[in-house]
């Protein structure tokens, strides 16, 4: 039986892997997708927690969690569309019109 | 007590945003006006249930979802907010492109998240609500479609929102792990508790604070203001400016509650919000100086007005942060209203070269923004000058004097930006042909009721500050 | 309480200014009109203050007090012997004003005439506050119209001017701002009682460091307004680029905020800690006679050689106030008037020169006596009473000024006294280059020579200045009794301060909490 | 009658309010009635209240009159009152008395002005302000007449002003006064702090109570004498008044040569026991006096402007005023300064007249032999001359000798010598004075030449009566030699100045006194004849020996110049330095700084906003790491 505590640290690692990922890719899509692991990984924490905590209540939890991503998902992928519209490009680097 | 009606405030609010959607399909594009009016409408029947609702303390879910008097008080001044960018939409979605009923149902829904995160110490239904809020506050950022900034916008504001939220999330997870709750009184036994509460919590309290750092832009976590406010609608932008902060800073009000008893490591919290809000209003009032761009201006401004009132929020007075979230309000939609009002079909002035000389020329336009540019400087006799009066005053009480003298400091670079503005609407001659279509009731009328507001708020507040002072004493003190 | 005449006085320029809205913005000389009528009227109101005050009593009168705000925030207003003739020296300057800018303003009269009147109010407003609070909101909202004032009606510099008078101002109010929080809760702490009131704050002991860092906080602010030597960088730049009536009120009225402030706020509230920058203080003063003589001495612009007299004249009245003596402070608040009547009347020379022929600049100008024999008589009068030439009001103010510094410390006299020589000096000089000569160019053969309207604003001003000048007992005798009080506050506090508040001894350590005792305590060692 | 003394300077206040205000619409005619009888008045109210004050037991003196109290607060008052003692009424005799016939001459001599209104009004607003510094009972009341005459020399001075040099000179007058004013100020507040008032009478009194001690009264003498130099033109602050004579001639006369320059004389005089009880004061006095008597006169004598010579030789007259004032023998100063109002005064009217009739022309080389055009002016000017040289039976013979007596019978013998030397230059460049102008050839140019005419009725008039004065006044004050009730000036005086200190000489001391002044007058008036009459020539082969030493007188010893190269230059220069380098730079320099380097802050502080989404995030994360770290490290 795997000690929580694996579940755990492999949750930061997977956290810490998104962000990384979202500092080396370049195009919207990917860096959406880190922040995608982000949050599944912070799921996955939270189950590992309730798990040691001993209670369902985290799992539950995971599900709005679930849910809410999607939605963003959703959201986001449109916003993504339209800026491709606009710009025909989906390089971060491009998204600069405004900045100082 | 648990009571269903906790919940109508809310249910309304979904249901006209609901209605709206629907009805957006079957009306052509030249009224779609009318779901404005219609939404206005909802925001009544909600403001007036919230009047109804003062002091019954009604709750749901178990407690998850209640209405106490700050809940109240924050919905109402929400649903105010909402009706003025609402009134503001109206010309603008058809003047700007913008035309779209969903702007509507969005800021409803909008409405609904804020409500929601101010109206539980749940801090999973708390996240449910700021994701409703942010998600429907990416797609007001979006909203014109034709404008590569607005998309430009929404895209930065999703990344980092969700990039943010992430965070959050995982904040949320280790206090989850650390205390066994997400309700906010537990984990803050938790605190109290002190001793065990170790890394995990700690760690678990810091990534919250980021989440909600971002949501009410303080510095480090305000990258995305100025991009967002610059890019986003009009009218959008103000209630960015507006809406989100005070939901956030309900939230962090209702955290810190009890937090600040016990001793420990909470000291280091305290520390570490200390530092935040001073380079948030650093920060933020000086990167203003050297901007150009109206909507830039102000959305520094913001930030360094965030810096302020998390000034209230170490001072530990929250009527004084109530009043300030208030005041700003008022203030800042004005401002905004104004820097509409300075557009005409498709073209919207925004450069400080556009503003030029405009003070003589659109006399009632000129001097209602310039009262709110004084207000939002601190000078009496606006609501600006008593909310930071209120706040610093109780910050001094709380011997944070080096925290005020810095505050003090900040808000006199404020100044010079401020009356930058107000030096080229007045004392500067007209540049290029600026020509608005002045003819815009409503946008008037926001005008004039947030005039009212500030000055009301300005010399006499006392019933205000009645409410206020009834909403923070519903809070649960220990 | 009877009829409330202070806020009568306080608030009817106000309603002048809103009444001036609805004038429709061509009948320019309606507005102009509507805008003198009040100021009389304000005038006039504000004489019973002069007659009905009771020059036996120390305390406040004409008091008017209501709760406002709560947790201390109270409509509290009242005059003494200090205050009454700055209200009044307000009150008799505007209309002067209004009419000096009948002609002077052609440009949106409207506004500027509602910025006159809404400056008016800030102003009254300041000296009649008794509650520190209240004092405040004035002393800041009075910002706002003169910063339209110079910056939309000024000249060419205007805008930097005017953001430079703004911002330096209020660098110092606001850490003032400060200070007024730190000694509101000091008092909450010490009592359990939410108060502004300022005869609250006499009452109560602080310790000398607390008081150092507070009196800072307020003399910072007052200095500023002053302005005292090192703060004096924003006036000339105001004065220049301000239009004549701004120069005026600037001159006449606003500096004396400052002195006012210290009189009011600063000596009576930290006395230990004035006794500790007493020298400092004497010798910023003292620098400020001689330096601000020796500049005006090279101006080149006659307004800007009047400002820098002004830093003379207030160094001059700083230094007497704090002789910290009965001579010396009424010498003071007498000059206080004196520099209100006679420099504002340099500056409506100044304005009048500059309305025919649209320059400043001293070396355009002489020979124009022999143009306007009229003007030239005024302006002689108003120099001269700005030299301090017996018989004028200028003289009386400065020598009691002379005298109090002589009795507290003969050094500063000797040096200070230089001022006698150094105001001839730079006053007959530039008058002698401007008026005196041949005509300069053909352009002065067209001056034409003062109108009735000139006149009749300089009329009363020459007025007051003999009749200052020659029996000054109808003022001085009102201001003994409120000025022994002040003394005997800033000397001897102990016997003059109870030692508590609501009948409770506040020892200090009560005051500041232990943790801060502590730090001292530290520091101490 | 004698009660109503106080109305005396009013009179000529009121008069000059009616001008001040309503001359503009007064006919030439009525403003020289109202001016000159308003003097009038004053004068015959001075002569009443002088018979009166005869009658007037000494013990009761002075008669003070308080109208209401001025300036009070705290120790400092002053009350608006005057008083009446011998030396008030003798000031206030010469004043009105000369000041009228000076009016009158005015009349005449302003004729075709068109500032003539304004002439007057400021004329009477001079009686005015004299008459209050003389009849002030106390200091401070009497500084208000002190600088009030300083006005009124600066706005006579610079009566022309469309004349640069005229403008230039008065302002220079008003400022050197300020100088010694200022230290006035200071000797005014000793007073009052340290002996409680500024009345005259509590002051002798305190005096008297020996409540000063000497170190004090030397101090506050001291700096009252300087406030008395630059008024009475002494070492070192007399330069103003060469340069004075910018002004109308009548004005020389009255303020330049009569009444106000020899204020301080009065000032000392009226504050004699504070001199006289610090000894060391009154030596200073006495010796600023005697170097200035002897200085002056060197530098009359190389003057070619007539007024010029006057001025100095006025100077140097006051000088010996101040000598007898310094030596104790005020009465003999007093009497000095009475007759000198007369010959002085007369002697500038003169200069008037020939000015007049030669249209304006100062220049001694461009007279001589005159004295046939002018037979009125031409014997007027020479009693005055020979007044003031010091012959016998004339004004000036006994009020120079009874200072000079003194300052031998003190045992001053140094200031005597001074005196004596004084004495001969006076005589010589007064008698060069008149062999230029009136003798020798003419070299008058032709336009000048044209119209020359003696003065009318209303000028010569004046010059007559003070001519008959200059002979007579001295008669009032005849040397003890010729008994000793003799003098009854100084008797009249006494109740002023305690007697005593006249200290006695044998007779023959006396006699031999008087002859050596004589002798001393005589050959100065002979080496004049010798240089400018018998032997024209001899003057410039005096120059070309030493050329140096004429230079030097020629170009008053080049004291403005030194004054300008020493005070003045530096100031003005100095001041424009600090003004570019310190005030513009350092003090605007640092709010501009600040300013700049805040503005700059932002600027940079914007750069970070560089618009990319990850450099936002890569901030979020930085804070994130921070604050984590912050709380777990």
């Amino acid at each position: 039986m795997i000690p929580i505590s694996y579940f755990f640290v492999l949750s930061i690692v997977l956290f810490a892997l998104g962000i990384l990922a979202f500092f080396i890719k370049r195009d919207l899509i990917t860096m959406f997708m880190a922040v995608e692991i982000m949050l599944n990984a912070a799921n996955l924490a939270f189950i590992a927690l309730a798990k040691a905590a001993g209670s369902l209540h985290g799992q539950v939890i995971v599900f709005f969690i679930i849910t809410v991503a999607a939605a963003e998902a959703a959201v986001g992928l449109a916003i993504i569309l339209l800026v491709f519209r606009q710009k025909k490009s989906i390089k971060t680097e491009d998204m600069r019109l405004m900045k100082g | 007590m648990s009571n269903i009606a906790a919940l109508f405030p809310l249910v309304i609010i979904v249901a006209g945003a609901l209605l709206v959607l629907v009805l957006e399909v079957f009306l052509k594009r030249e009224n779609k006006s009318y779901l404005g009016f219609l939404s206005i409408l909802f925001l009544i029947v909600c403001g007036f249930l919230c009047v109804r609702f003062w002091n019954k303390d009604y709750a749901y879910f178990g407690q998850a979802l209640f209405l106490d008097n700050l809940a109240l008080f924050l919905a109402l001044l929400f649903c105010v907010a909402v009706a003025f960018i609402i009134l503001l939409c109206l010309k603008y979605i058809s003047s700007q492109d913008a035309n779209h009923g969903e702007i509507f149902a969005l800021l409803l829904l909008a409405l609904s998240g804020m409500m929601i995160m101010t109206s539980s110490s749940d801090l999973l239904v708390i996240f449910l609500g700021l994701e409703v809020l942010s998600i429907s506050c990416y797609a007001l950022a979006g909203l014109r479609r034709k404008d590569e900034r607005s998309g430009e916008a929404a895209l930065k504001y999703f990344l980092l929102g969700s990039f943010a939220s992430a965070f959050l999330v995982l904040g949320l997870a280790f206090l989850y792990g650390a205390s066994g709750s997400l309700r906010i009184p537990v984990v803050i036994d938790h605190f109290r508790a002190g001793s065990a509460a170790g890394l995990l919590s700690l760690a678990g309290l810091a990534l919250v604070l980021v989440g909600f750092g971002f949501k009410i832009a303080l510095v480090p976590f305000h990258m995305w203001t100025p991009d967002v406010y610059e890019g986003a609608p009009t009218p959008v932008t103000a209630l960015f400016s507006v809406g989100p902060k005070a939901a956030g800073f309900a939230v962090l009000l209702r955290v810190f509650l009890n937090f600040w008893p016990a001793s420990g490591e909470t000291g280091l919290i305290f520390w570490v919000l200390w530092v935040i809000s001073v380079l948030t209003m650093v920060i933020g009032n000086l990167v203003a100086l050297r901007q150009t761009n109206v909507k830039r201006i102000l959305a520094y401004s913001s930030i360094a007005h965030a810096g302020y009132i998390l000034v209230a929020v170490l001072a530990k007075d929250n009527a004084s942060l109530i009043f300030y979230l208030t005041a700003y309000l008022f203030m800042n939609i004005g401002a905004f209203a104004a820097v509409i009002g300075l557009s005409k079909k498709g073209k919207e002035y925004l450069e400080l070269e556009d503003f030029a000389g405009i003070g003589f020329k659109y006399p009632w336009l000129g001097a209602t923004f310039a009262i709110f540019l004084f207000s939002l400087a601190g000078f009496p006799p606006t609501a600006g000058f008593l909310a930071k009066f209120y706040v610093f005053s109780a910050a001094v009480r709380a011997d944070l004097v080096p925290l005020v003298i810095i505050g003090v400091l900040a808000s006199l670079v404020s100044v010079f930006y401020y009356l930058r503005i107000i030096v080229y609407m007045y004392m500067r001659d007209p540049s290029g042909e600026v020509d608005i279509d002045i003819e815009n009731p409503a946008l008037f009328l926001v005008l004039f009721l947030c005039l009212y507001g500030v000055l009301q708020l300005g010399i006499f507040p006392g019933n205000i500050l009645v409410l206020i002072k009834q909403a923070v004493a519903s809070l649960p003190v220990l | 309480m009877s009829f409330p005449i202070l806020s009568v006085v306080t608030f009817l320029p106000l309603l002048g200014a809103i009444l001036l809205i609805f004038i429709p913005a061509p009948k320019k000389n309606v507005q102009r009109g509507l805008a003198l009528a009040f100021t009389f009227v304000v005038f006039f109101v504000s004489l019973a203050l002069y007659f009905q005050f009771d020059s036996t009593t120390p305390e406040p009168q004409f008091v008017e007090k209501a709760a406002w705000l709560g947790y201390g925030i109270n409509y509290h207003m009242g005059i003494d012997g200090i205050s009454l003739f700055l209200v009044l020296l307000t009150t008799f300057l505007f209309p002067i004003a209004v009419l000096s800018s009948w002609t002077y303003i052609q440009k949106r009269v409207k506004e500027y005439l509602l910025f006159m009147l809404l400056l008016e109010t800030g102003i009254l407003g300041v000296f009649v506050s008794l509650n520190l609070f209240l004092f405040y909101v004035f002393w800041e909202a009075m910002l706002i119209p003169m910063y339209f004032l110079i910056g939309v009606w000024g000249g060419p510099r205007r805008i930097y001017a005017t953001l430079k008078f703004v911002l330096m101002t209020m660098f110092g109010s606001l850490l003032m701002l400060v200070s007024i929080f730190v000694l509101y809760s000091l008092y909450y702490k010490a009592t359990g009682v939410y108060s502004f009131n300022i005869f609250d704050y006499y009452k109560m002991i602080l310790n000398p460091q607390v008081q150092g860092w507070l009196f800072l906080g307020f003399g910072l602010a007052f200095a500023i307004k002053v302005p005292m030597f090192p703060f004096h960088t924003w006036l000339p730049d105001a004065h220049v680029e301000a239009p004549t009536a701004g120069s005026v009120i600037l001159a006449a009225v606003l500096l004396k905020m400052g002195t006012y402030g210290f009189l009011r706020f600063a000596l009576p509230l930290f006395p230990d800690a004035l006794m500790k920058f007493l020298p400092l203080l004497a010798v910023l003063s003292i620098i400020g006679i001689i330096y601000g003589g020796l500049m005006a001495l090279i101006q080149k612009d006659i307004k800007s050689l009047v400002a820098y007299s002004s830093v003379s004249h207030m160094g001059l009245i700083m230094l007497a106030v704090f002789s910290l003596n009965l001579e010396g402070i009424e010498g003071a608040i007498y000059q206080m008037l004196n520099h209100g009547l006679s420099t504002g009347a340099l500056f409506l020379i100044v304005g009048i020169l500059y309305e025919r022929s649209h320059t400043r600049l001293i070396k355009d100008f002489g020979g124009v006596a022999s143009q306007m024999p009229v003007f030239t008589a005024f302006f002689l009068v108003c120099m001269l009473s700005s030299v301090g030439l017996p018989g004028l009001n200028g003289f009386v103010g400065e020598i009691l000024c002379l005298f109090g510094v002589f009795q507290s410390h003969k050094i500063y006299a000797y040096l200070a006294i230089t001022t006698v020589i150094l105001a001839a000096a730079y006053l007959l000089w530039m008058y002698q280059r401007v008026m005196h000569g041949p005509v300069k160019n053909e352009k002065i053969l067209s001056f034409k020579d003062m109108n009735g309207r000139e006149i009749a604003y300089f009329v009363p001003i020459i007025i007051m200045m003999f009749w200052m000048g020659v029996y000054p007992q109808s003022f001085l005798r009102k201001m003994d009794t409120s000025v022994n009080h002040l003394l005997k506050r800033v000397r001897n506090r102990e016997k003059v301060f109870v030692r508590e508040v609501e009948n409770r001894v506040i020892p200090w350590e009560q005051i500041v909490p232990k943790k801060r005792a502590a730090e001292e305590k530290k520091g101490d060692e | 009658m004698t009660e109503y003394f106080w109305l005396i300077p009013f009179i000529p206040g009121a008069s000059t309010l009616v001008l001040a205000v309503f001359g503009k619409w007064l006919p030439k005619k009525y403003v020289s009635y109202q001016a000159c009888l308003s003097v009038l008045a004053s004068f015959v109210i001075s002569v009443v209240s002088f018979l009166g004050l005869l009658k007037v037991s000494p013990e009761n003196l002075p008669l003070v009159k308080t109208l209401f109290g001025w300036i009070i607060s705290g120790v400092f008052s002053a009350n608006l009152s005057f008083q009446l003692d011998p030396l008030s009424t003798i000031m206030a005799l010469v004043v009105t008395g000369v000041g009228f016939l000076i009016h009158v001459y005015s009349v005449g001599y302003m004729a075709h002005d068109k500032g003539y209104t304004r002439y007057f009004t400021y004329l009477n607003l001079f009686t005015f302000a004299m008459l209050i510094l003389v009849m002030a009972s106390n200091i401070v009341l009497m500084f208000v007449g002190w600088e009030g005459v300083g006005l009124c020399s600066y706005l006579l001075i610079g009566f022309w002003f469309e004349k640069d040099s005229a403008a230039s000179a008065g302002k220079k007058a008003f400022i050197v006064n300020r100088i010694g004013d200022a230290a006035f100020i200071l000797g005014i507040f000793f007073i009052l702090i340290n002996l409680g008032s500024g009345e005259f009478r509590a002051i002798n009194e305190a005096i008297g109570g020996g409540l000063v001690s000497q170190g004090l009264a030397t101090l506050i003498a001291l700096l009252l004498f300087v406030g008395a130099t630059g008024k009475s033109a002494q070492i070192p602050l007399y330069v103003w008044l060469p340069d004075a004579m910018e002004g109308p001639t009548p004005v020389s006369a009255l303020i330049h040569a009569a009444t106000m320059v020899t204020a301080g004389v009065y000032m000392v005089s009226r504050m004699n026991l504070l001199f006289t009880l610090s000894g060391v004061a009154a030596q200073v006095v006495a010796l600023v006096g005697a170097l200035t008597a002897i200085y002056a006169a060197t530098m009359a004598l190389t003057q070619n402007d007539i007024k010029r010579v006057l001025a100095y030789s006025t100077i140097s007259q006051i000088g010996y005023m101040f000598i007898g004032c310094g030596v104790g023998a005020y009465a003999a100063g007093m009497f000095h300064l009475y007759t000198h109002a007369f010959f002085k005064s007369l002697l500038f009217l003169a200069a008037g007249s020939v000015m007049h009739a030669l249209s304006g022309e100062l220049d001694m080389r461009k007279m001589g032999g005159l004295r046939k055009y002018l037979p009125l002016t031409y014997p007027t000017f020479l009693i005055g001359a020979i007044a003031i040289a010091g012959v016998p039976f004339l004004s000036g013979f006994f009020s120079k000798d009874a200072i000079l007596t003194q300052a031998f019978a003190q045992r001053q013998y140094f200031i005597w010598a001074l005196g004596i030397m004084g004495a001969v230059l006076t005589a010589f460049y007064m008698f060069r004075l008149i062999f230029l102008t009136f003798f020798g050839q003419e070299r008058l140019d032709a336009q000048a030449r044209a119209h020359l005419h003696e003065s009318p009725r209303v000028m010569t008039l004046p010059l007559v009566i003070l001519a008959f004065f200059s002979v007579l006044a001295g008669y009032v004050g005849l040397p003890v030699v010729l008994g000793e009730k003799a003098n009854l000036f100084t008797r009249f005086l006494e109740p002023v100045f305690q007697p005593g200190h006249e200290a006695g000489l044998t007779m023959s001391m006396e006699w031999l006194l008087i002859l050596i002044s004589v002798a001393v007058a005589l050959c100065g008036i002979y080496i004049a004849y010798l240089f400018y009459l018998k032997s024209p020539h001899s003057p410039h082969r005096l120059v070309s020996r030493f050329p140096r030493v004429y230079k030097l007188l020629y170009n008053k010893y080049y004291v403005d110049e030194i004054y300008n190269a020493v005070f003045v230059n530096p100031t003005v220069k100095g001041s424009e330095a600090v003004y570019d380098n310190f005030d513009l730079k350092v003090i605007d320099g640092t709010i501009n700084g600040t300013a700049a380097a805040t503005g700059f802050t932002g600027k940079a502080l914007s750069l970070f906003q560089s618009g990319l989404v990850k450099d936002y995030a890569l901030a979020l994360l930085l804070g994130v790491i921070l604050f984590l770290g912050y709380l777990l490290l």
